[in-house]
């Protein structure tokens, strides 16, 4: 009995001081399990932090929101409606066969749904991403030309996204789609997906840029716990986590770890379903978004760190609309009650919503805050979390029924141009317009600001568009965050900005 | 060192927690026990008939324990040794070896998880260095010797495919197989049938007589003490009450307590008139009087009785016996 | 003996059959069927009769079932709705991580608890006993998710200890598995601790106070016979019955567990199916389980007429 | 057969018995008078977030700057309403299947008995958290979860005990001078039943608390913002760190009451029915 009992003292002992001792693999800790890989049809935060490492896109965004070459060397612009791309030679897929022309040509198809596939529902397959490309075609095997239907300022932009990433056309025949393979361009290959576990990317040693590529490896952990993720990174367990702002103070006292912090375009907004009859009524909605105390729930969720926003964030600079100037925006409970009452509610007939919310912090306690605010309007919502991958099907569905809930907290990306942020959300028939909002003289001033090359009539064109979408509530803008990373204090050469914020191919560890 | 074993003053204390004082359950004790002796012990249950014995054995267990001023000294094989004195391996050396017991129930007193051949072979690897094959040998002659049936078919058997008779069989064979000097058979045949209860007396006669074996038999039934016994000790609330040869005892019954029980039991399976029984209860441990512990069931109960207990003294030769009834009459 | 355990094992069919019946019929009665969870918005009316068709969801029920249950017998448990994935391999790899946790947290509990619940029945009412009660007592009413936010806060505070990440399996890498094995374990482990503690305890007061125990010591067999001989193997018989059900609650502990520490477990893909609407996976899961539970039971009553003579006599 | 009395007097003899019974007493009254102890609404975000217990907030603020000491008195009610509630359906079923099947034994019998086997053969958690997934989530449907799962054992003790009643020589007696059915279950059979009926439903209590909180923490059971213990909990361990009495709290409270549920199920065991006694 004792023999067994040294014997099994002795074994945790010897487990708990070997710790395995990690090289130069970059540990990321995640707040969620990824749903899968596919750049052109998943829209979901952790696995686009994986996508960006394993695929690329033809231009890349500067953080001064220029653009530069990825996999495209250069390109030229000989009219207005037509790009062509002259490609890097030096390009390997992870499976070894070198990227042409033809692979960004097979790319653009499968997005707009002109291969054997068909429509495969690709996120950039509507007109405010590539819908508007005539045609692509090689003109030879390093050269590619687009031809627009129509004038796109934003095209550039658009290509940027990894919405449009290059992908490996024999990987997708032989595996039907991307979500559980890999067939990119980047600088890691995916290595194993132990689910609800770990992601393991390695080096991949033919990228076309591989010299600067200092890391062997990334692992993702997923530790759906914050304090686990903290806890981790203090005991050194990974290299690198997202943190909300209310445990940056405990990294900061850390010597061994470092914070990194930047304004991002992500934002938490509002939506309603625009197919529940108590939420077509305008004053139900202006209500909801006057009754909202943006600076109390920056407090609450954000320890004071973000900013109050609409559905275009500061961080875009001057195309957002000042809230100032937008009279919803202005707390106003009394007012907001009063629009209630006139809608036909009081305190003794509630209206009841159910509200879709999500598993990340900032949703979730989003979700909370709102009720609690809005219980003061005589509304009620019944809040349901959703896991990550169900959250984005309901999110595909928040225009109909089906979904299933009357609204839904959202965080989205504003991206980096106004045609995202608002012809993206708000254009009738657009890709992300999942609340399925539809205002035809939207519609008029964005495709109207696409085809202007002018960046103050654009301007115009755009403040004009935001006015009408915020003044009509469908979304409303709630507050777009200080984004932090905590890292431990060896690890460098990573600066995340709004407009590139996964960007790990730089990283490397003190030593 | 005359006798074989010599109890002196034995007490028995019960340990009823911190708060409350600790209750004797027997005291002043005494028994000798002479070589190849058979020596009856009789009362009703709750006397403290099997504790005494207990303690001979050491086993006794939490709550209950022998007070230090008890001595019981006993003449083993490497000489006179105090039982209580010795240390548990010593006296493990002993039980089993030089003093074993067979218990009231056979039913309960073998373990149901073994086959009787392990439980014979355990008293035998216990004390002897024995292989396996010469303990299978000596099992086998050992049920031989108690009469069983098929006994090499037995000796593969668990304790539920046997009946009480056959097992009381089994547990003499266990505690004989060492060849002690001294055995102590509490209640024997109680738990059996009237039939089976003379057969097992018979053979117990029997063996005593080939191994040369004291026995303490501890019964309430004055029957089987009138087959068995030599020398009787009549156990009365955790006393003696009278203690005489055993001829002497159904002759010249001295204590009113013993006559009761003779009344009650007028001849082994004969009834004759009406059952005479005690009228009461033996009081319980800690509610003693300051008198004599039978006196509210006594007929000839005197005010003395009821004030102050009498001694156990002699009232004929080898005859001893607690009753003031008795003393007055000698002193007189 | 061979008898009682092909009879054993003839009795688990019905029961068996009940859960998978059980199962299929209330996964029937979830609202809005498996097909609109798999189909978004898009689905178009012949999508949606073409999948109807190829789950086999127009046949009647019976049918369905019974489809259902050849093709677990199978080893096909169907595809996962969300990842289009068979279940059934992914059910196995995630098992390993279940079945190791609960091995080990069972494994854990015995060596905490047997020991103390003998040790508190032989020095009853001593400091030892009022211990193993007092911890027994804590041990059945703490929470295994309370005990290990406890314990995680407790080791990262204190001694800025933190289960490493990354489950691999114990044949790929032992030394790392069982560094994050030990600790879920260990919470797992005390959770039932408690329980069989108790039970060890009592069982073995009740053995000791026998006859038996009496004749054995009469024979002159020293304590660490008479105990572990004798008194533990006859105390076993309830144990073993505890540790049978025990095992439910380690199953279902795992759940919990599992999510807390992040294991790629079973429970964590039933909760995931759960929480995706994967009816499919939850099904399979559940059934599974339930399953594996039943078979635990019926290596428990195997395991007691192996210890006692006396269970396939009668 | 004890009286109430007199179960009650030995209960108060027994020191464990009295921790037990004033422990449970204070919490009903703590549930019961939670709106008039509670200094704030247990959903009202009345402060800063995070703050630490001071006098305002007894056992501080959680993230949303709610009063933890009002949400842990609402969610005492919540955990003792789902006790009740779930342990309710499972007596009450449970003790009319248990009757029906001991007392006719015979095909009944086997078909209750092997449909308790099948519910007995799921882990409770994991039938649980099955049942919820299938009904949805929210506090109704917890209550019919675990009452569910707790259905078993009640029909199991309500069984045995009809069994054994059935060969008492007096139950005998009344049958053979010909009293009907239903009066001899009532009058002679079920009163048997009560002692054993009654531990169990006490130790059903905290197990079905404890799975509660166990489902609420792992977000199946009770939704926000009704305060649940469990999902306070859950909440609570993103920030265990820099506040840890968002989680002392409510842990504190979940193993106090599962605790007194025990130990006042183990006085009353050995009150009521000694043999029982473990």
């Amino acid at each position: 009995m004792k023999k067994c009992l040294i014997l099994f003292l002795s074994l945790v002992l010897v487990c708990f001081a070997c710790s395995a001792l990690a090289d130069n693999i970059l540990r990321w800790g995640f707040e969620s399990d990824p749903t899968g890989f596919d750049p052109h049809t998943n829209p979901e935060d952790m696995s686009i932090r994986v996508m960006n490492q394993l695929y690329e896109t033809l231009v890349a965004t500067n953080p001064d929101m220029t653009y530069y070459g990825r996999l495209a060397e250069s390109w030229e612009n000989p009219d207005e409606v037509t790009y062509v791309f002259h490609l890097r030679q030096n390009v390997k897929f992870h499976s070894g066969r070198p990227m042409t022309a033809a692979d960004v040509v097979y790319s653009f198809e499968r997005i707009l749904g002109r291969t054997e596939a068909g429509d495969i529902g690709a996120l950039g397959s509507k007109s405010t991403y590539y819908g508007d490309i005539d045609t692509v075609e090689a003109v030879d095997d390093y050269t590619v030309k687009f031809v627009l239907k129509n004038v796109n300022a934003a095209f550039l932009g658009n290509l940027s996204s990894n919405y449009g990433a290059i992908v490996d056309k024999d990987v997708i025949a032989a595996n039907g789609d991307l979500m559980r393979a890999d067939g990119g361009t980047g600088p890691f290959m995916l290595k194993d997906w132990v689910r609800d576990n770990n992601v393991s990317l390695v080096k991949f040693a033919d990228y076309w840029e591989a010299d600067r590529v200092r890391l062997d490896g990334i692992t993702y952990y997923v530790i759906g716990d914050e304090s686990a993720r903290l806890a981790a990174l203090r005991t050194g367990e990974i290299d690198i986590s997202t943190m909300s702002a209310s445990n940056v103070p405990i990294a900061e006292k850390d010597a061994n770890l470092k914070v990194l912090s930047y304004q991002s375009n992500q934002y938490i907004a509002l939506g309603c379903n625009m197919s529940t009859p108590a939420l077509q009524d305008k004053r139900v909605r202006q209500a909801i978004t006057y009754a909202t105390d943006r600076e109390a729930l920056i407090n609450i969720v954000f320890s004071g760190q973000a900013m109050a926003c609409s559905i275009v964030p500061p961080s875009l600079g001057h195309w957002s609309v000042p809230l100032d100037e937008l009279d919803v925006y202005h707390t106003d409970v009394e007012k907001a009650k009063a629009m209630m009452e006139e809608a036909g509610y009081s305190k003794t007939n509630r209206l009841s919503l159910k509200v879709a919310a999500g598993l990340l912090d900032a949703i979730r306690q989003s979700a909370v805050v709102l009720q609690q605010q809005l219980a003061e309007i005589y509304i009620d919502l019944d809040i349901v979390n959703l896991e990550q991958g169900e959250y984005v099907d309901t999110w595909y569905k928040m225009a109909t029924p089906e979904a299933g809930f009357d609204m839904m907290v959202v965080q989205d990306g504003a991206g980096t141009d106004p045609n995202r942020s608002v012809a993206f959300f708000f254009k009738t028939g657009a890709s992300a317009n999942v609340f399925g909002y539809s205002n035809e003289r939207v519609d008029e001033l964005c495709d109207l600001a696409l085809s202007t090359p002018d960046p103050d009539i654009r301007e115009g064109y755009y403040n004009e568009a935001q006015k009408i979408c915020i003044d009509d509530c469908v979304k409303t803008g709630i507050a777009c965050m200080t984004m932090y990373y905590v890292t431990s204090a060896n690890l460098d050469g990573f600066a995340p900005t709004a407009a590139d914020a996964s960007n790990y191919r730089d990283m490397y560890f003190v030593k | 060192m005359n006798h074989l074993l010599e109890m002196r003053n034995l007490a028995i204390n019960l340990y009823r927690g911190k708060k409350q004082p600790q209750v004797k359950l027997c005291e002043g004790i005494n028994l000798d026990i002479k070589v190849r002796q058979n020596f009856g012990i009789v009362g009703e249950s709750g006397c403290g008939k099997s504790i005494t014995c207990s303690s001979i054995m050491g086993l006794l267990s939490y709550p209950l324990s022998v007070d230090p001023s008890t001595s019981i000294r006993f003449a083993s094989n490497d000489g006179e040794v105090d039982l209580t004195r010795l240390s548990a391996s010593q006296m493990r050396r002993i039980r089993g070896k030089e003093i074993s017991m067979i218990f009231q129930e056979p039913m309960t007193a073998l373990d149901p998880m073994y086959t009787i051949e392990s439980q014979i072979n355990e008293a035998l690897s216990f004390h002897t260095s024995l292989n396996r094959q010469e303990m299978h040998v000596a099992a086998l002659a050992m049920l031989e010797k108690v009469k069983i049936p098929r006994p090499d078919q037995i000796l593969s058997d668990y304790p539920h495919h046997l009946s009480g008779g056959m097992l009381q069989r089994v547990m003499i064979a266990i505690a004989l197989i060492n060849n002690p000097r001294l055995l102590i058979a509490d209640e024997p045949t109680t738990a059996l049938d009237v039939t089976i209860q003379a057969q097992i007396l018979d053979l117990m006669n029997e063996l005593r007589e080939s191994y040369n074996t004291s026995v303490i038999m501890i019964t309430h039934d004055l029957g089987v003490i009138a087959e068995t016994c030599e020398m009787v000790a009549v156990f009365y609330a955790g006393q003696i009450v009278e203690q005489a040869e055993i001829n002497e005892l159904f002759h010249a019954t001295a204590h009113p307590y013993t006559k009761g029980l003779l009344k009650s039991v007028t001849s082994l399976g004969k009834v004759s008139e009406p059952l005479y029984s005690i009228a009461g209860a033996v009081p319980t441990a800690g509610a003693f009087s300051k008198g004599c512990r039978f006196h509210d069931r006594c007929i000839a109960c005197t005010e003395k009785c009821r004030t102050s207990m009498p001694e156990l003294t002699e009232v004929a030769p080898g005859h001893l016996c607690r009753c003031w009834l008795n003393q007055e009459a000698n002193n007189a | 003996m061979r008898n009682y355990v092909i009879r054993r094992i003839l009795q688990i069919i019905p029961v068996l059959l009940g859960v998978s019946i059980l199962i299929f019929a209330v996964m029937k009665l979830i609202p809005g069927d498996v097909i609109s969870g798999a189909l978004g918005v898009e689905g178009s009316p012949e999508l949606r009769q073409a999948l109807t068709v190829k789950y086999g969801l127009d046949k009647p029920y019976h049918v369905q079932y019974i489809n259902w249950i050849l093709g677990v017998l199978h080893g096909d448990f169907g595809d996962s709705l969300r990842t289009s994935e068979p279940i059934f391999p992914e059910m196995m790899r995630r098992f390993s991580v279940t079945a190791e946790l609960t091995i080990l947290g069972a494994l854990i509990s015995w060596i905490i608890a047997i020991p103390l619940g003998i040790l508190a029945a032989t020095h009853r009412n001593k400091g030892i006993d009022r211990f193993v009660r007092v911890f027994a007592l804590m041990g059945v009413s703490i929470p295994s998710f309370a005990l290990s936010i406890l314990v995680i806060l407790f080791l990262a505070l204190v001694f800025s200890y933190f289960s490493p990440l990354g489950y691999v399996s114990f044949f790929e890498n032992p030394v790392k598995n069982l560094q994050i094995m030990i600790l879920p374990s260990f919470v797992l482990g005390i959770t039932i601790a408690g329980s069989i503690m108790r039970m060890t305890r009592s069982s073995m007061l009740e053995v000791l106070q026998q006859d038996f125990i009496k004749t054995v010591r009469a024979k002159g067999a020293s304590e660490r016979i008479t105990i572990f001989k004798h008194a533990l193997r006859n105390a076993f018989i309830p144990i073993i019955t505890l540790i049978g059900m025990q095992i439910g609650s380690l199953l279902g502990g795992a759940v919990i567990i599992e999510q807390i520490f992040s294991l790629p477990g079973l429970g964590q893909m039933t909760l995931t199916g759960i929480n995706q609407r994967d009816y499919p996976v939850v099904q399979g899961c559940v059934l599974f389980i339930a399953f594996i539970y039943i078979l635990v039971n019926l290596i428990t009553d195997l395991l007691y007429a192996y210890i006692d003579p006396r269970i396939s006599y009668n | 057969m004890k009286g109430l009395r007199q179960v009650f007097r030995e209960l108060v003899k027994d020191p464990m018995g009295r921790i037990g019974l004033i422990g449970v007493l204070l919490l009903i009254l703590l549930a019961v008078f939670a709106p008039l102890l509670a200094h704030y609404s247990p959903e009202k975000m009345v402060s800063m977030p995070k703050a630490a217990p001071n006098q305002q907030f007894w056992f501080g603020t959680d993230n949303y700057g709610r009063d933890i000491y009002s949400r842990i008195l609402y969610g005492a009610r919540v955990s003792l309403e789902v006790g009740l509630i779930s342990v309710g359906i499972a007596a009450s079923i449970g003790f009319i299947l248990g009757i029906i099947a001991g007392y006719f034994e015979g095909r009944i019998d086997r078909i209750i008995m092997c449909i308790m086997d099948i519910l007995f053969a799921f882990p409770s958690i994991l039938l649980a958290i099955f049942i919820t997934a299938v009904l949805g989530r929210g506090i109704e449907n917890t209550m019919i979860a675990i009452g569910i799962v707790n259905i078993p054992v009640f029909v199991r003790t309500v069984r045995a005990s009809v069994i054994s009643a059935k060969g008492l020589e007096y139950v005998q007696n009344a049958k053979s001078i010909g009293v009907k059915t239903f009066p001899l279950l009532m009058r002679h059979i079920a009163p048997n039943t009560i002692a054993p009926f009654t531990v169990q439903a006490t130790l059903a209590l905290s197990s079905a608390i404890l799975t509660e909180a166990s489902m609420s923490f792992l977000g199946l059971g009770i939704q926000p913002p009704d305060p649940s213990w469990g999902s306070m909990l859950s909440e609570a361990r993103a920030f265990m760190e820099q506040a840890p009495w968002m989680v002392i709290f409510p842990i504190l409270f979940i193993v106090i009451t599962i605790l007194i549920f025990n130990i006042l199920g183990d006085s009353l065991r050995d009150v009521l029915d000694p043999k029982l006694k473990t």
